[in-house]
């Protein structure tokens, strides 16, 4: 399989010939090279080593280790306060439905977090970083990537996905579908959950009941005005 | 011209004049400049400068050994941190101060017989600065950085630490070599131009003939050449206190028992006065009788240097004295325990006792006139304070250090091979500039010899 | 007696002095200007690449958010550079001929890491870390320039001590609030110094701390 | 001998002064009695004015031997003038008997002089064996002895010399002048330690002795300058004196004033930056309060200005300009004292004491007009300079003819 | 030695020149040629002779005025330079000191006073002498590099206004010199 450490690029700290001529400028200015104090004993994260053939410092685990917990990273806990409303224990990592997004034989129906408001923003400020470049904005699967040849995805407004579980939504996140990669390495599980809820939101703009709506953006729904660009420039050429 | 002089009671007489009798303005000159141009060297000279040159490139062979490989070459470590280079170096730059005192102090003070030996005793000063100066440098471990303690607009936006003393120690070392400098070369303008005036058509002549600035004795230019060498000597004078006063600083004003010692600024300024003019005995006794010297510095020179080492010297043993009594006085058990390692339980206990015998027992020789006079016993006393100077300093530096207030911050200090190697061959450097130095520069001050002449041919000192 | 020195050593060496003393006066500034040179600091220097890789195309074309790749800018020391996986996602349907992008698709068939030649190399005794500035409201752009419009990534900063003094040393120059963080459009407002002063309130910044040498040499 | 015209203006002096000095000594008296409890007051403020004006006892008697030691021209015009000082000892020591040892045992100087507190205090107690009474009271004895006995000597020899004009006196002065000094620096050092350093017993200072005779000097170099612009008219003197002599007197001045602000600067500083706690006390107890006030005075206007001052030709060419600078100094030499041992004294620590500053300016009048009364009649019994010592000679032939 | 190189025909008169053998008589002389009311002269000697510059009219330096200024911008430069960098541009804890420790500032306030100083005292002193010049029409006189060995030397300038070939040879005469000679430019 496929981890985060296997496929990373690596930096490289070798010189380019400019680093050279910089050095040599350095030392004619008296300003002295100290590459040992500037490079110490010990690697950066994705730094090159000359030690491994492949030449990443970085490591994958022992082949034959058995893994604890999976792709179940620790989560930030400060987020998880604020999207859980401080109401939920931190799950353990024994915890499937957190994890997995299913619940004894088939996905959790509803939300593994109360739905509130932090959640939702939380969830909508990861949606707008992840997933906005294919299901776009509106999750209708216009995304930019697909004016650029990516196949559009399906829209979050077909009957289909408005009727799946939340447990589905995350499953899908965590282990991708069709030509969707899993994000599992790159959202954290608190933060799938947020999404589950944002999407889920996002279906429900689509089909909210007109009662559900405030009264001052009810009206404008109902009686919308002829676009005007600008007030101020359309009175200004009528006179 | 007629004796002016009434007749000095015996007890009040100096031992000698101070230039014996027989010379000319020309004569002085010719005695003097002719070291520079038409002597060849005595064979000691050759052999001084071979073992300078020796010893130099052991420094030049041990230090880039030490630049390529690092400070772990020397015997430092935790918790003596300081070492063989600290020592070298408050033991060069006490040795540096005699010439600066000779020159400035005497100079306010109306000291008539300075005039043969200051050049030499600055000179001698400018080298043991240079020699005190490698040890910081090589000690901070990467020289090549060095400048980074400089205060100027830097890419860091950071300045130097303003409230260490080490910084004032730059400042100090840097000011008091550059004010030496100038102070020798002022001194050196009218003689430079005797050397152009005698020398024949050459390259040496428009060398010595540039430096001399033009130099043509008007009386116009003696008189602001005498203000600003006067200038010079009281700025100098206090100089030369602040710069060991700020050395002192270096270990005083930080809390560790055996340093932080208020008696230390004048203390050690007494030491290296001290040393100072030891080394200045050191090297002088030789050389007035290798290059015929001897009309111009006479015994009263010897018997006033060995005086003002008496002096001085009682001032340091004053200095011990008062670090005994007070560390015991202090009722602190950090103060008395460390004196009672320096003194007894330390294995450099031996060392200490050393220094007193060198320090406290060996200048009181120089109560006797006799001592003060002969220039071989002399020349040993000088040679004996000289190592008691750098004994003292290797104590104050390692058995204050081996010793801090935590049992596991105790530890010990053995210099290696790399540590002696800077130190005999910081000597070689100095021995090599002073070889130097007499081949090509007047050793003595021409130009005062000929005031001294003109006045003792007056009447006016004796 | 004849002159030892001709009548024009006189103008010569009093030229000679001052045109030393301009001389080191020159080199001084010489020296000055060229630690803000390129030469030394390789700034707006653009470095080849293992591939072509346009941030103009990714951020300012498709308005792609920094943590879409970046991810752990926000949560850890490293900002994160992207595994083959993150450009597979799209790359997998998009340009999959092109030769550009051979090396990824060789990477993810063997893989094989990438070499990405790294443009903004702090020494090992800074330790720096990316997550605190993001939570304390200092944009990408701040410290990373206008990314958008870099075809070939370079280093927009000095990264000199001196740099990073002028945040740490008034912070309220340059905070933003929280959701214009990953702005890449962002303009510091006509009333920054008052906003940035809220921010620093806000957000905790303890400026005082910030100029101690073991914020950033520990 | 001082002519009798100049010998009644100086009964007029010296009516002054003993006048004076009866004033000052029962303000302060009296004033003490009021305001203390036990009377402690008139101790505090007159040890104050003792160690003040002993340096014109003690300090004498050291410039009166450095002369033998090293001196030329400029010191033998000064040279009697010192060595009535140095007779004037015994008044000291008398004073010391009723100020000193009368505070020990009193128990209202020395906090130490209380066996419970040396045992409270771990500090005082590890040094039991120096600060103690008896120690102390011997101690007191020995150094009046050191001093009695060099000052004794030189006045002898210096009578002989004026009598016989046998340069053997000379010579011995000569030779017995550097143990003299040792003798004396080492006695001032451990007597400051118990006179003035243990008011604070847990406190000390290495330096501590080398500022109490540096201290001294100053004050002795400027009495000496007072009295020499004073007597210059007098024989003896009157044919001798040149402006270089009052040049080098200047010089002098301006280098131990130098010389005590350095030892004064390097204390400060060292224990400044120490900052450890056995330690800064002292400068706590002297700058808290409104005692920066006069630490401020100290360093302006017995460093800064003084030195300035003093740089100038002009003003130590000039005698009256030199002699103000020296009434200055003076002056400056009763605030450095006050700053230096008042602050000690534990219900002072941290704050200025009007009354004890009153008191102790009372006393010092008081002390100093008695002494100076005592002085006086000191110096009236010997010629003004030497008779016979071939220096005067000398000096005197040498100044006729730089000048040619 | 006093071969003319240049200069023999259009060579134009710097000034007559008169040496001595002792310091006394050129004393002597500079004082008489200044009673006689030569202005624009000058004694030449090979070591500092007290009175000599007074005895030819000139006894004013501003070497110790440079001086006293150069000092005193080095006290302020230090002090500006350790408040401005300890208390303004990079403040900073050490030790529980305040950031302007005076205390601490007064070594290097000293040192730089007097490294200004004495840069200024011999720069000053060069500067007045208008030194280095390493060409002087004196250097031609006959006998010169006696100046710097034991030969004193009175030189009364062509530009004086009192200057007269044969009554200002005459006057030199009078001095009692070891021989007058003319100097050429």
């Amino acid at each position: 399989m496929k981890t985060n450490t296997m496929n990373a690029a690596e930096f490289t700290s070798q010189g380019h010939w400019r680093t050279l001529a910089a050095c040599a400028a350095c030392m004619l200015a008296l300003m002295g090279c100290h590459p040992d104090m500037w490079n110490q004993p010990r690697f950066a994260a994705l730094q090159k080593s000359g030690f491994f053939t492949d030449g990443r410092a970085s490591r994958d685990p022992v082949p034959g280790t058995i893994q604890y917990d999976g792709q179940r990273r620790p989560w930030k806990s400060a987020v998880f306060e604020g999207i859980s409303g401080g109401q939920l224990t931190v799950p353990s990592i024994m915890d499937d439905t957190f994890y997995t997004g299913r619940q004894g034989e088939g996905f959790k129906a509803d939300n593994y977090f109360p739905v509130s408001a932090e959640l939702l923003a939380r969830g909508r400020e990861r949606y707008d970083v992840t997933c906005t470049p294919c299901h776009g904005f509106a999750g209708d699967g216009f995304g930019v990537v697909t004016r650029r040849g990516f196949p559009n995805p399906p829209s979050f407004h077909i009957d289909r996905l408005r009727e799946v579980e939340d447990g589905y939504l995350f499953d899908v996140m965590t282990n991708g579908f069709g030509r969707m990669y899993s994000y599992a390495a790159r959202v954290t599980p608190e933060d799938r959950w947020a999404i589950a809820a944002y999407i889920r939101a996002l279906q429900f703009s689509q089909y909210a009941p007109l009662d559900t709506v405030p009264a001052d953006v009810k009206e404008a729904i109902l009686n919308p005005q002829p676009v005007v660009e600008n007030p101020a420039d359309s009175s200004a050429a009528h006179h | 011209m007629e004796a002016r002089i009434k007749t000095v009671p015996p007890v009040l007489k100096a031992v000698a004049p101070l230039m014996e009798d027989g010379h000319s303005h020309e004569s002085i000159s010719r005695a003097v400049s002719d070291v520079v141009l038409e002597m060849p060297m005595p064979r000691p000279w050759y052999a001084t400068i071979s073992v300078g040159l020796i010893l130099l490139s052991i420094l030049g062979i041990s230090t880039a050994i030490l630049f390529w490989e690092g400070l772990g070459l020397w015997g430092i470590n935790n918790p003596v941190g300081w070492g063989f280079a600290i020592v070298n170096l408050v033991w060069w730059i006490g040795i540096g101060h005699a010439g600066t005192l000779i020159s400035a102090i005497l100079l306010l003070f109306n000291q008539d017989w300075r005039t043969a030996i200051n050049r030499f005793a600055e000179a001698m000063t400018l080298f043991a600065v240079m020699c005190a100066g490698i040890f910081p440098l090589l000690h901070v471990g990467r020289p090549w950085a060095i400048f980074f303690i400089l205060p100027y607009p830097n890419t860091m936006a950071l300045w130097p630490q303003f409230r260490s003393p080490l910084l004032w120690d730059v400042f100090a070392i840097s000011t008091y070599f550059t004010v030496s400098l100038l102070f020798w070369y002022t001194g050196l303008i009218p003689d430079l131009a005797t050397l152009r005036d005698r020398m024949p058509k050459g390259i040496a002549r428009s060398i010595y003939g540039f430096f001399a600035l033009g130099w043509r004795g008007s009386a116009r230019h003696w008189f602001r050449y005498e203000m600003a060498y006067i200038l010079l000597g009281g700025m100098s004078a206090p100089l030369v206190v602040s710069v060991h006063t700020i050395v002192s600083f270096d270990f005083a004003v930080s809390v560790i028992p055996g340093w932080h010692t208020t008696i230390f600024p004048p203390y050690f300024v007494a030491g290296a006065i001290y040393s100072g003019f030891a080394m200045v005995l050191t090297i002088m006794i030789p050389a007035r009788e290798w290059f015929g010297m001897k009309d111009f510095i006479t015994l009263r020179h010897l018997d006033n240097m060995a005086k003002v080492m008496l002096a001085t010297g009682l001032v340091v043993c004053y200095g011990y004295g008062c670090e005994l009594f007070f560390a015991w006085y202090s009722g602190s058990d950090y103060e008395r325990t460390m004196m009672w390692y320096r003194g007894f339980e330390s294995p450099f206990a031996w060392v200490y006792l050393c220094l007193l015998l060198c320090n406290l027992v060996t200048p009181q020789f120089l109560w006797i006139k006799w001592m003060r006079i002969t220039p071989i016993p002399l020349f040993i006393i000088s040679i004996i304070v000289n190592i008691g100077m750098w004994l003292e300093r290797f104590v104050i530096v390692v058995t204050s250090l081996r010793r801090d207030y935590l049992p596991s911050s105790w530890g010990t200090y053995t210099p290696t091979i790399f540590d002696w190697a800077a130190y005999i061959g910081s000597i070689g450097l100095f021995l090599t500039m002073m070889c130097l130095f007499v081949k090509f520069l007047p050793m003595i001050s021409i130009f005062e010899l000929r005031l001294q002449h003109h006045l003792m041919k007056r009447g006016e000192i004796r | 007696m004849a002159q030892v020195f001709p009548r024009s050593a006189n103008v010569l060496v009093r030229a000679g002095i001052a045109s030393s003393v301009l001389l080191v006066s020159v080199l001084t500034l010489v020296a000055a200007g060229m630690y803000q040179s390129p030469l030394v600091n390789s700034m707006k220097i653009a470095k080849a690449q293992p591939i072509p890789f346009s941030h103009q195309r990714h951020v300012g074309g498709n308005g792609m958010d920094c943590r879409y790749c970046h991810t752990s800018v926000d949560s850890s020391n490293f900002a994160g550079v992207p595994p083959t996986e993150t450009c597979m996602t799209c790359h997998s349907q998009i340009l999959t001929d092109a030769p550009m992008l051979q090396p990824v698709h060789e990477s993810w068939k063997n893989g094989t890491p990438i070499e990405w030649t790294r443009i903004y190399d702090l020494p090992d005794f800074v330790y720096f870390d990316h997550s605190v500035h993001i939570a304390k409201g200092v944009g990408c752009t701040t410290c990373h320039g206008a990314i958008d419009q870099m075809r070939l990534t370079h280093k927009a900063t000095n990264l000199y001590m001196g740099w990073c003094l002028q945040c740490h040393r008034a912070p309220e120059k340059f905070l933003r609030p929280q959701d214009k963080v990953f702005d890449v459009e962002w303009k510091a407002p006509r009333n920054q110094i008052e906003e940035g002063l809220r921010l620093v309130k806000e957000n905790n910044v303890n400026v005082g701390q910030l100029t101690n040498c073991s914020i950033c040499h520990r | 001998m001082l002519t009798n015209e100049k010998l009644l203006g100086i009964g007029g002096l010296q009516r002054k002064a003993l006048l004076a000095g009866l004033i000052g000594c029962v303000v302060a008296l009296l004033g003490g009695l009021l305001l203390g409890e036990r009377g402690d007051k008139i101790f505090e403020s007159f040890l104050i004015a003792f160690l003040l004006c002993f340096g014109l006892g003690a300090g004498s008697m050291a410039c009166m031997v450095l002369h033998h030691l090293c001196g030329g021209g400029w010191s033998f015009l000064i040279q009697r003038i010192c060595e009535a000082g140095s007779r004037t000892l015994w008044f000291f020591f008398v004073l010391g008997i009723l100020i000193l040892l009368g505070g020990l045992y009193s128990g209202s100087l020395y906090e130490w002089s209380d066996l419970a507190f040396r045992q409270a205090h771990h500090i005082v107690e590890n040094k039991e064996r120096f600060l103690n009474p008896s120690t102390f009271t011997v101690c007191f004895l020995v150094y009046f002895a050191i001093w009695f006995a060099i000052a004794t000597l030189y006045n002898r020899w210096s009578k002989q010399l004026d009598a016989t004009g046998n340069h053997s006196y000379l010579a011995a002065m000569k030779v017995c002048a550097g143990p003299c000094l040792i003798l004396y620096v080492l006695s001032m050092t451990f007597a400051a330690t118990h006179w003035a350093m243990s008011l604070e017993p847990e406190w000390f200072s290495t330096i501590y002795g080398a500022w109490m005779i540096a201290g001294y000097n100053l004050t002795v170099i400027a009495f000496a300058i007072l009295m020499l612009t004073y007597l210059k008219d007098e024989p003896g003197i009157k044919e001798r004196i040149q402006t270089k002599h009052y040049h080098h007197l200047g010089n002098f001045l301006l280098g131990f004033t130098i010389f005590w602000t350095y030892i004064s600067f390097s204390q400060f500083l060292i224990i400044w930056n120490g900052n450890l706690p056995e330690e800064i006390g002292f400068y706590i107890h002297r700058t808290d309060g409104g005692l920066t006030t006069i630490l401020l005075i100290l360093m302006i206007f017995n460093w800064f200005v003084p030195m300035m001052v003093l740089l100038m030709r002009r003003q130590k060419t000039d005698l009256r300009k030199l002699r103000r600078i020296a009434i200055y100094t003076l002056v400056m030499r009763f605030f450095d004292m006050y700053w230096n041992i008042a602050p000690s004294f534990p219900d002072h620590h941290g704050k200025i004491v009007p009354s004890t500053l009153i008191l102790s300016a009372a006393a010092t009048i008081g002390i100093g007009g008695l002494w100076f009364y005592i002085y006086l009649n000191e110096l009236k019994k010997r010629p003004l300079t030497p008779q016979q010592d071939p220096r005067g000679e000398l000096m005197f032939y040498e100044e006729e003819h730089s000048h040619a | 030695m006093a071969h003319q190189e240049h200069h023999t025909d259009e060579a134009q008169v710097f000034g007559l020149i008169a040496e001595f053998d002792e310091a006394d008589q050129l004393l002597s002389a500079a004082s008489k040629a200044y009673a006689a009311g030569y202005r624009t002269m000058d004694a030449y000697s090979p070591f500092p002779i007290h009175g000599l510059s007074e005895a030819i009219g000139f006894n004013k330096t501003y070497v110790s005025l440079f001086t006293l200024i150069g000092g005193l911008s080095g006290t302020a430069t230090a002090i500006f330079m350790q408040w401005f960098a300890s208390s303004i541009h990079y403040p900073y804890h050490i030790g529980g000191k305040p950031f302007f420790s005076w205390p601490s500032f007064m070594p290097i306030t000293f040192e730089l006073t007097i490294l200004f100083g004495a840069f200024s005292a011999l720069g000053s002193m060069l500067l007045l002498n208008g030194l280095p010049r390493h060409h002087h029409p004196v250097f031609n006189a006959k006998r010169f590099e006696r100046a710097s060995n034991d030969g004193f030397f009175l030189c009364i300038e062509q530009t004086d206004v009192q200057y007269d070939k044969e009554k200002t040879t005459a006057f030199l005469q009078g001095l009692n010199p070891v021989e007058v000679s003319e100097v050429l430019d």
